[in-house]
């Protein structure tokens, strides 16, 4: 156990701090929940001054527009660490920049590579992802979103939905079955769909926030170039999967509970009910204790996977139970806000009383849809049973809607 | 002995039941949540056709005078639908407020035109269980001046049961010196408000202390069948969509993970039912008894935790889809939302009852 | 809703208050947590007024032995909150009297009824239930006791497990395989053994408790004659749900529950911290009124169950999820007394601080057996979901123990 | 930056498993329990051989000087083994708390017989926490009077460290007016006593309030420790047992409620370990502080109740078996039983770090 850093590190830690201090006037305002739209020039050009400095698109090589660091897990760490504490939004957390460069990376053409990644890292071009469909959910797999080479295009037809910013996207990413008579999940390619192509329409799917966090996206003989492929046909769900590897930071990250907590705590400070305040209800104090040590267990056992990390070893379970606790939690976090506030707690929208912009009950929904989407808990349960366990899969078995038996025990008793 | 329906409930709950497939389905309720009255007027016509108003209400007002386990299935039902009907105060908790008041003037005014529909009634006893934000309103010599906030049902009253300095009063909307602004919640289904009073006239209602509690104990169980009712509609849809979705070439309802999650609702939900219904029986039965009040706040707490875990157990089944505007699943979801989070949190109606039971 | 009653149960219950009152004397004593023992002649001599005065065996027909009036679960119901009520044990609750006596009444052949009926009531032949062995716990049908017919004899070989009462049972009614080329659950006989029959083996089976409330079972070419079989060859897993029908009042009986939470209320008015009553603290308060509302709400429930048993109805999930809800309530009221008791609730055996002879430490080891014992709370959510939603049943696969798979997802993410 | 161990504690633990796997593996555990002394020689001079009783005294005593997270790797794996030794007051509180309290002679006397194994120091801290059934600890011109309960590794303690009056005190086991009397606990491994106090003779450890605070926090992060290391080895169990038992020609592992059980395990006490490791971390790193403090009341809080859900979900994936005497798998779920008793239920421990933060 040794929590210290390298002078090496506390150098690159003030140097941070210094490049805030100076630059945060440049910084676009903090994004509250209700205001997630489409980066504009703001966003854009605060950006292109992270890259320059070295605090965004770090690790992209230059000749792709990005700094050209080599990777370092700590120097990441303090990066976020510190942007966080001050309050300042860091680099564009886009989905192209997530998930799709990296991606193209590891596994892109050098054409794909300087056409896509550049314009991905500033967010000029901004990207979607096309995985989920109405009738794939927890069993992505089995997508039917059909793909055929005619000549050297792509003519594809389906449906994608709970796509983030499909509506401003210049691209998408996305998941098309190409191969009818391979199995399940060799019948899968990956390819990059410009959304501007005839035949994409984008429609909003309004979720129970009230709000279109996400939209529905419709392919009607949409057609793209044959060379719009990553990696050979039929191996979209081996990229799929190399991109998810990628996927840190989003669902689970103890930055975004922390805050979440503090938010918290700042409420039950200031709320009070005939004149007490929340946080000194012994049982409101309670459940904030126990968040609080879930907080702190999620920011100690995220610090174990960054040392595995940094040393090259696999952390795990540790890494494994992440995403599952961290989104399980900022629910339960959001439902205590929720309780703190009382009668008030269920005020949305608008209205004199409306506390941190109706934000908790948004959250309360949202999480609970980030709960489901990301992978239901039986998925993630499912995943660390079986990952992290070694637990036997589930046993294949057709059971279709209609037909069911039932009516007798499963099982005895004794 | 017979703890349940008798076949004479069971059939008025069937008629409720047609009533309200026919004149509250979900469209109906976007269409009346959108507008954020919380009342819909052919509905509540349509109630008081069938006697729903005047279940409460007794005879010689042009009631029926029957139980609150008869005005209870009323409002499991109007939670089933999340109808939007201002019931609960004005048929469940205003006729047994207003008649034991003692005063017969204000009773012989209201409870017929209750029992006939004519009326409707709203509930500004939010600071009768802490006041908060500052709020609270002062009687001084018969007028009311200051806030009530979260006024339930209020979007279309006539008059509140307000409370002020432990004592109970009502007020007629159109009196002077008083604002209702409205506030805007989750569930659109209901309309709540802030009260802002400035000297404003108001009828004492003669009962003091005890009948600030009566009137809390009936709109708690209320808000606690309101919850069963809606609980037990998303369960229900959850365990259909079981059956009918489709993931890794099994219906979803083969997979433990989900069973296990929708026995577990049902073994919560089953017995919360039970301890409703008695509690709603026991309002009419031992009214203003010290075990009348224990079991509202057991079936106010309780069905705020049950509720809170089915509505998130049952989106959950329901995937993706349960998160959408389309499915509608968000309507059950926000009122139990809603039921929850009105006239004292569980762990403050626990308070209450733990304080008793200590002495 | 209508509680009353008619005047006749009315009268009933005056009936049995007068009984109660003038009989007292002559109940055996209360019994604790710590004499889980064999019934003494007190028992027995009590059970025989029992049945005189209609109060034990109530609907069994005169002719074997019984008080034979007409099945009132009315009555039945009020018998026992009187019993109940008054801090008087009621009529014995063996395993013979709950489950056999009313198996044969439905199946067993007039011999079988004249021979075994009366003595099991009176408690002069106890039973044993031989179902469970240690190779089938949740899944009892997959059994391996073996029994042979050879000439007039049965010829039995094998081992049960959590035979409760074995020590000192005459009789054990047991699940023996007797068709071993047939499927699964018809190759199952249900034999009747006379534990005294050479070959038969009871071995105390010390649990986590401490104690040995339960027992192993060695049949070693137990031999009994042919005759002593209910029903026919292979209808033994019938027989046994015949059974399971008529096991009520035990697990998830609501009267269990509220004598435990009087307990543990009485409990919470006696202890204190720096002076200071347990049940004056808002944590422990608030945690006896959850459970509270929770023994109310499986009372009421079970009032249901009743009407329904009462009107000929079938009262579904009601029924169903009882006992499931009914153990873990009695865990967690338990877990509570112990958290009451702060550190003083860890004591057990012996000595000046013990609080109510350990029972607390005792049931709570004890319920989490009862919890696992009668069909886990896996099984227990099987059985509610199957049988009370409909919902399909588990479907067949075969996963041995070795060779198992895992490394990769069992499913996708959206 | 490293969170988690370096190479040497690697090895360390590795030494530790080993003497644990052949001095204390289950069938020894049972013969102490037997006994009741919460002691076994061979077991305690392994451990000082290796030199696990020294890593919290200071080197010009005869030990390592290391760290409290070094001490904690020795706490977990005791736990891991249910092994009787009463490790957490002789060699992890005591020589803290002695070598903080200023006393050179009390320092110079036990801190090398700690090291090397030559002595047992028991705690009787818990009414610092809180008075339970009138006892209590008085001090009357340096001699104390009263009762202690629950005095925690008392079975072959040659001294005492004594809450009494706000302060601490080293108490002899010899002294004159000192009855020592054992209290029986489900869980045999561990020896705990009343301790009777009629005007003893006790020597006193300066730092008043403040020493006694950061006690309770080294006793209150070493239980959660021994809790982490017994709760891994239920799971473990459990694990392994849900991969070998087959029902319904299933190993029971692959069905989802089982699995899903073995998934939430893991996912509460992954992180908790964590925590724990942090706030072992931060006892000698920043020791006395109030993040020191706060991160030990949230180890012990947490762990208990983390405990208590992995100690009843193992057993229950056991089926009947994990019922029995004979897998023995109760001594791990007594052991983490009584570690969350101690000290402070988990509610009282988190009003304590509560009020803390609402200042």
């Amino acid at each position: 156990m040794d929590l210290s850093l390298d002078q090496r590190y506390l150098d690159f830690r003030d140097e941070v701090r210094s490049f805030i201090a100076a630059n945060r006037g440049h910084a676009p305002p903090a994004v509250t929940f209700r205001d997630r739209v489409k980066p504009g020039p703001a966003e854009f050009a605060w950006q292109a001054r992270l890259i320059e400095a070295g605090y965004a698109a770090r690790t992209i090589p230059r000749e792709y527009g990005g700094f050209g660091a080599e990777p370092d897990m700590l120097e990441q760490s303090i990066i976020a660490e510190e942007f966080s504490a001050a309050g300042v939004q860091g680099g564009l957390q886009g989905i192209g920049i997530i998930m799709l460069v990296p991606t193209l990376l590891e596994v892109g053409t050098p054409e794909q590579k300087a056409r896509y990644i550049p314009k991905a890292i500033t967010g000029e071009e901004w990207w979607c992802q096309g995985y989920s469909e109405p009738g794939s959910g927890s069993d992505l797999a089995s997508l039917r979103t059909r793909g055929v080479l005619e000549g050297d295009e792509w003519v594809i037809n389906g449906q994608k939905i709970w796509t983030s910013g499909a509506h401003y996207a210049q691209m998408m990413f996305c998941l098309v079955r190409t191969e009818p008579d391979a199995p399940k999940h060799r019948g899968i390619s990956y390819l990059l769909i410009p959304m501007n192509t005839p035949g994409v329409t984008v429609s909003p799917l309004k979720t129970m926030t009230g709000r279109s966090e996400f939209n529905q996206v419709f392919f009607d003989d949409v057609r793209i170039p044959a060379t719009n492929i990553v990696a050979g046909r039929g191996e979209g769900w081996k990229v799929a999967n190399v991109t998810l590897k990628h996927e840190r930071g989003g669902l689970g990250d103890p930055a975004k509970s922390i805050a979440r907590f503090e938010g918290l705590l700042k409420l039950m400070k200031r709320e009070t009910v005939d004149g007490s305040r929340a946080i000194d209800d012994p049982l409101l104090a309670d459940r904030l204790m126990q968040l609080e040590a879930k907080v702190l267990a999620l920011k100690f056992n995220n610090m174990r996977v960054l040392t595995a990390d940094l040393e090259g070893n696999d952390p795990g379970l540790a890494r494994l139970v992440t995403k599952y606790y961290g989104t399980v939690l900022n629910h339960e976090i959001d439902a205590l806000a929720i309780d703190a506030m009382g009668e008030l707690g269920v005020l949305y929208e608008d209205g004199e009383y409306l506390r941190d912009e109706g934000a908790w009950q948004a959250w309360y929904m949202h999480d609970l849809g980030l709960i489901i989407g990301g992978g239901s808990t039986n998925i993630q349960r499912n995943i660390i049973a079986e990952r992290g366990l070694d637990l036997p899969r589930e046993p294949k078995a057709v059971i279709p809607p209609q037909g069911m038996g039932g009516g007798t025990a499963s099982g005895g008793r004794g | 002995m017979r703890f349940g329906l008798s076949s004479e409930q069971e059939t008025f709950r069937d008629q409720l039941r047609r009533l309200l497939n026919e004149r509250s389905p979900l469209e109906r309720v976007r269409e009346v949540a959108a507008g954020g009255s919380g009342y819909d007027e052919r509905l509540w016509t349509g109630l008081a056709e069938i006697g729903a108003m005047g279940v409460l209400v007794p005879e010689e007002y042009g009631g029926l005078g029957m139980g609150a386990f008869d005005a209870g299935l009323v409002l499991e039902e109007l939670g089933r639908f999340t109808a939007p009907a201002p019931y609960l105060g004005t048929a469940f908790v205003a006729p047994l407020v207003l008649s034991e008041s003692g005063s017969n003037m204000l009773a012989a005014e209201w409870l017929p035109r209750i029992a006939g529909g004519e009326a409707r009634i709203g509930l500004a006893l939010a600071e009768a269980v802490g006041a908060r934000a500052g709020a609270g309103v002062r009687n001084e010599h018969g007028r009311l001046s200051g806030t009530a906030l979260m006024a339930l049902e209020a979007g279309t009253a006539d008059a509140f049961i307000t409370a002020a300095g432990g004592e109970l009063w009502l007020v007629r909307s159109e009196s002077a010196g008083l604002t209702c602004t409205a506030m805007t919640s989750i569930d659109r289904t209901r309309a709540l408000a802030e009260l802002r009073f400035d000297g404003v006239e108001a009828e004492p209602l003669a009962g003091g202390k005890a009948l600030t509690r009566r009137a809390l104990d009936l709109a708690r169980v209320a808000l606690a069948a309101d919850t069963v009712g809606a609980a037990d509609a998303m369960f229900e849809q959850a365990t259909a969509y079981s059956k009918q979705r489709v993931q890794f070439e099994r219906v979803i309802g083969s997979f433990q993970g989900v069973k296990h999650a929708l026995a577990d609702m049902a073994t919560a939900l089953e017995p919360a039912r039970a301890l409703t219904w008695y509690a709603l029986h026991m309002q009419t039965e031992m009214p203003g008894s010290t075990e009348a009040h224990r079991l509202a706040c057991h079936a106010k707490a309780h069905l705020a935790e049950v509720g809170r875990m089915v509505a998130r157990g049952a989106t959950e089944v329901h995937g993706g889809m349960g998160f959408t505007d389309d499915l509608g699943l968000h309507f059950w979801f926000k009122r139990i939302g809603l039921d929850r989070q009105l006239l004292g949190s569980p762990e403050q109606i626990r308070a209450e009852a733990a304080a008793a039971m200590a002495a």
